[in-house]
């Protein structure tokens, strides 16, 4: 049975609908497991003191912000070339989330550099191409919701994705470009590569882990319910026909 | 296509007042900034160049909902995707049109208005250049954005959302040129992104925005 | 309330913003959901 | 020839014509019948190619067909002569002089669109369709506010001018044009209820 066959709207929710509370409950609990440990067991790092905590939050979230993103440029591209209703809605769902993902990302890492620079907001490139993607998501969520045909909001909004998703990444360099253009360079960025020692490894691990399962989860959940409202809009129109 | 374009811009004359409304937003924006940040010179020195890559853009932003409108609704749109010329050309042509009565007048107003906000002599030249590179890249993405919108209702407000974000490259780049133009810093970078920008959307948006108007024909 | 030094405002202002969104999320995508089943359940009950 | 076999068209995502059938030879035209909202103006555009088909297949140059319908696309601010150039340019043709003479707008050459009356702009709507010289022609209710008089013209550039050089033209209208014509009625061809094919079905 090729991977096409959960194209089928109704034999994706069939399959998904009972792993989804599964999903959703086991990623709450490894994101409680992975924040208690990190929040409390984990001693103070060297020189950011008890502020390094923050991170177990800042980098999941940031890494889905930009995956979800990516999931739902793949999703807009199956929609294209093979119409599957189901990648279309998938991507419908994936974006409030992404959306979600970036507002934390936002918000944790300005308070994060906030010891650092000395104000709640720094125009840090990293920090900017975050409020930059917070945009594309917007402008995406918007364009669903102007549209009422469901056919032509999926194929607008999948080349919005596709051409946003190159220009989310030519503004990610252009944001790097002018953010050392200032001659400000930022003491500290919260960069990914940080080096995590090994005391601070397990938490984040799990953390990261208990992120993607709630994404994952919660696209599960928010398709099915997009595929129930279909369902039930199909069946009003036929309804409406046969009467 | 040239019969397009030289239809556009004979319509644009004609009716919409042509080169004047982008012009006149433009002149506008600028002159309220001195009144909102103050006529100090130190002020408004350094943030000359921002001020007016911003307000040419902003006034792009204003005239692209009319691209498509007029001939969605007077029909003209579907006769010519049933016409010999590919859509792709057709938006091509609708670009240049409208950069030539928007991005062009603004180019050549900038430096004119750049004395008004006390911009640096050395800037004028790598304002005019920069205008001249990025202004065409403001309106292909805004034809692609009008092309994603045209037939919705209250489509402008739409269509300012989903372009804003995709005009910060050229922004950047474009403000960022002329600034260190003016303290005579290495300023290949970013004029060489800025072409880049414009070439890259001049070769990729036609088709996307045709593709989008397809759909919004059907 | 547990002391992380001088930072502990901005450790439990981080992890608060960061639950209350997550929260938020989980429930409006489970309210949705459950709303949505309980309109598609009554159309097919309509209609059998 | 235009050959159209089993065609299926939707509107909305929704199948509104299935199985439709027909061959219209050169120099033939085609007249289409059926209740408003049956599906004229949803045949024709999908025939134009401006939406895909369902199913189905239509045999015809693409090269040469064109589409009208009642927007005719006229820019007020053009005079009629400039509208009827601009559509030869896109073509790739000259304005003939019998456009003017076959649709009555000898005296309007000069005239902004936006000046002319409703009849008047449907005139030089059609007159396009003599400038762009194009052989497969899919017209949706051409003759909609003319007066008897510019129902004749129309009907005699169709007779004389089309059709007589081995043109062929389908044409969807409520009035009886006077024209030697097949008439299709669509109403056989109107999509069941639940037809299979349109985008909702995945969901059912």
């Amino acid at each position: 049975m090729s991977i096409w066959e959960y194209a089928n709207p109704k034999k994706f929710m069939a399959t998904t609908t009972p792993i989804a509370p599964w999903a959703l409950y086991g990623s709450l609990a490894l994101i409680t497991v992975g924040l208690c440990w990190g929040l409390f067991l984990t001693p103070e790092a060297i020189n950011f003191g008890h502020s390094v905590k923050i991170l177990f939050v800042h980098v999941p979230s940031a890494l889905m912000a930009i995956n979800a993103w990516l999931m739902m440029m793949v999703a807009s591209i199956i929609w294209i070339v093979r119409r599957h209703h189901v990648s279309a809605l998938a991507a419908k769902s994936a974006a409030p989330i992404g959306m979600v993902m970036t507002v934390i990302a936002l918000a944790t890492g300005a308070i994060w550099g906030q010891p650092t620079w000395g104000t709640w907001w720094a125009w840090e490139p990293r920090l900017t191409s975050f409020l930059i993607l917070f945009l594309f998501y917007l402008g995406y969520i918007a364009l669903w919701s102007a549209i009422e045909d469901n056919d032509t909001a999926a194929d607008l909004t999948s080349v919005l994705c596709i051409v946003g998703s190159l220009f989310a990444l030519l503004s990610r360099y252009a944001v790097r470009f002018w953010g050392n253009g200032l001659h400000q360079d930022s003491t500290f960025s919260a960069d990914k590569e940080t080096h995590i020692d090994p005391s601070f490894w397990w938490p984040s691990v799990i953390s990261m882990g208990g992120f993607v399962l709630l994404f994952v989860a919660l696209v599960l959940i928010r398709t099915n319910t997009q595929i129930r409202l279909r369902r039930a809009d199909a069946l009003e129109a036929r309804n409406r026909r046969q009467s | 296509m040239i019969a397009l374009f030289i239809r556009d811009l004979r319509l644009a004359v004609r009716a919409g007042g042509g080169f004047g409304l982008g012009l006149a937003f433009f002149l506008i924006v600028v002159v309220l900034v001195p009144f909102g940040v103050g006529p100090d010179r130190a002020v408004l020195e350094p943030i000359a160049p921002g001020i007016l890559w911003v307000a040419a853009l902003l006034s792009c932003l204003l005239s692209l909902d009319r691209i498509f409108a007029l001939d969605f609704e007077d029909g003209s749109l579907a006769l010519l995707a049933t016409s010999p010329l590919p859509l792709e050309g057709a938006v091509l042509a609708k670009t240049v049109a409208h950069w030539v009565t928007t991005g062009l007048p603004l180019t050549l107003a900038a430096p004119a208005l750049g004395i008004l906000l006390h911009m640096k002599p050395e800037a004028y030249g790598y304002l005019f250049a920069s205008l001249l590179l990025g202004t065409p890249a403001l309106s292909m993405i805004g034809t692609f954005g009008a092309a994603l919108t045209v037939g919705l209702r209250r489509g402008g407000l739409l269509l300012s959302l989903l372009v804003l974000p995709l005009y910060v490259p050229t922004l950047i780049f474009g403000a960022e040129a002329v600034r260190r133009g003016a303290e005579a810093m290495a300023v290949q970078t970013p004029f060489v992104m800025l072409a880049g920008i414009t070439a890259g959307a001049f070769a990729l948006l036609p088709i996307a925005a045709a593709a989008a108007l397809r759909v919004n024909l059907r | 309330m547990i002391d992380f030094g001088k930072h502990t405002f901005h450790v439990w202002a981080s992890y608060g913003v960061t639950i209350t969104l997550l929260v938020g999320l989980v429930v409006i995508s489970l309210r949705q959901s459950t709303k949505a089943k309980a309109r598609l359940a009554e159309i097919e009950g309509k209609n059998g | 020839m235009l050959r159209v076999d089993n065609l299926t068209c939707a509107r909305g995502g929704r199948p509104v014509l299935s199985n439709v059938s027909f061959d219209v030879p050169d120099g033939q035209a085609l007249i289409l019948r059926g209740a408003n909202g049956i599906g004229k103006t949803t045949l024709l555009r999908t025939l134009a190619g401006l939406q895909p088909a369902l199913s189905g297949d239509i045999q015809v140059d693409e090269e040469d067909t064109a589409y009208a319908s009642h927007a005719d696309g006229i820019k007020a601010q053009l005079t009629v002569a400039e509208n009827l150039a601009f559509w030869a340019d896109i073509y790739g043709t000259d304005v003939p002089e019998t456009v003017y003479t076959d649709f009555d707008l000898a005296d309007l050459r000069e005239r902004f669109a936006g000046t002319l009356s409703a009849g008047q702009k449907r005139r030089l709507g059609l007159g396009r369709l003599g400038v762009i010289k194009r052989k497969v022609l899919f017209l949706d209710e051409p003759t909609v506010s003319l007066d008897r008089f510019s129902v004749k013209l129309f009907a005699n550039f169709i007779q004389n001018r089309h059709l007589a050089n081995g043109g062929i033209a389908v044409i969807a209208t409520h009035i009886d044009l006077g024209l030697t014509a097949r008439e299709l009625d669509l109403e056989p061809y109107r999509a069941a209820i639940d037809d299979l094919g349109s985008s909702d079905e995945a969901f059912l």
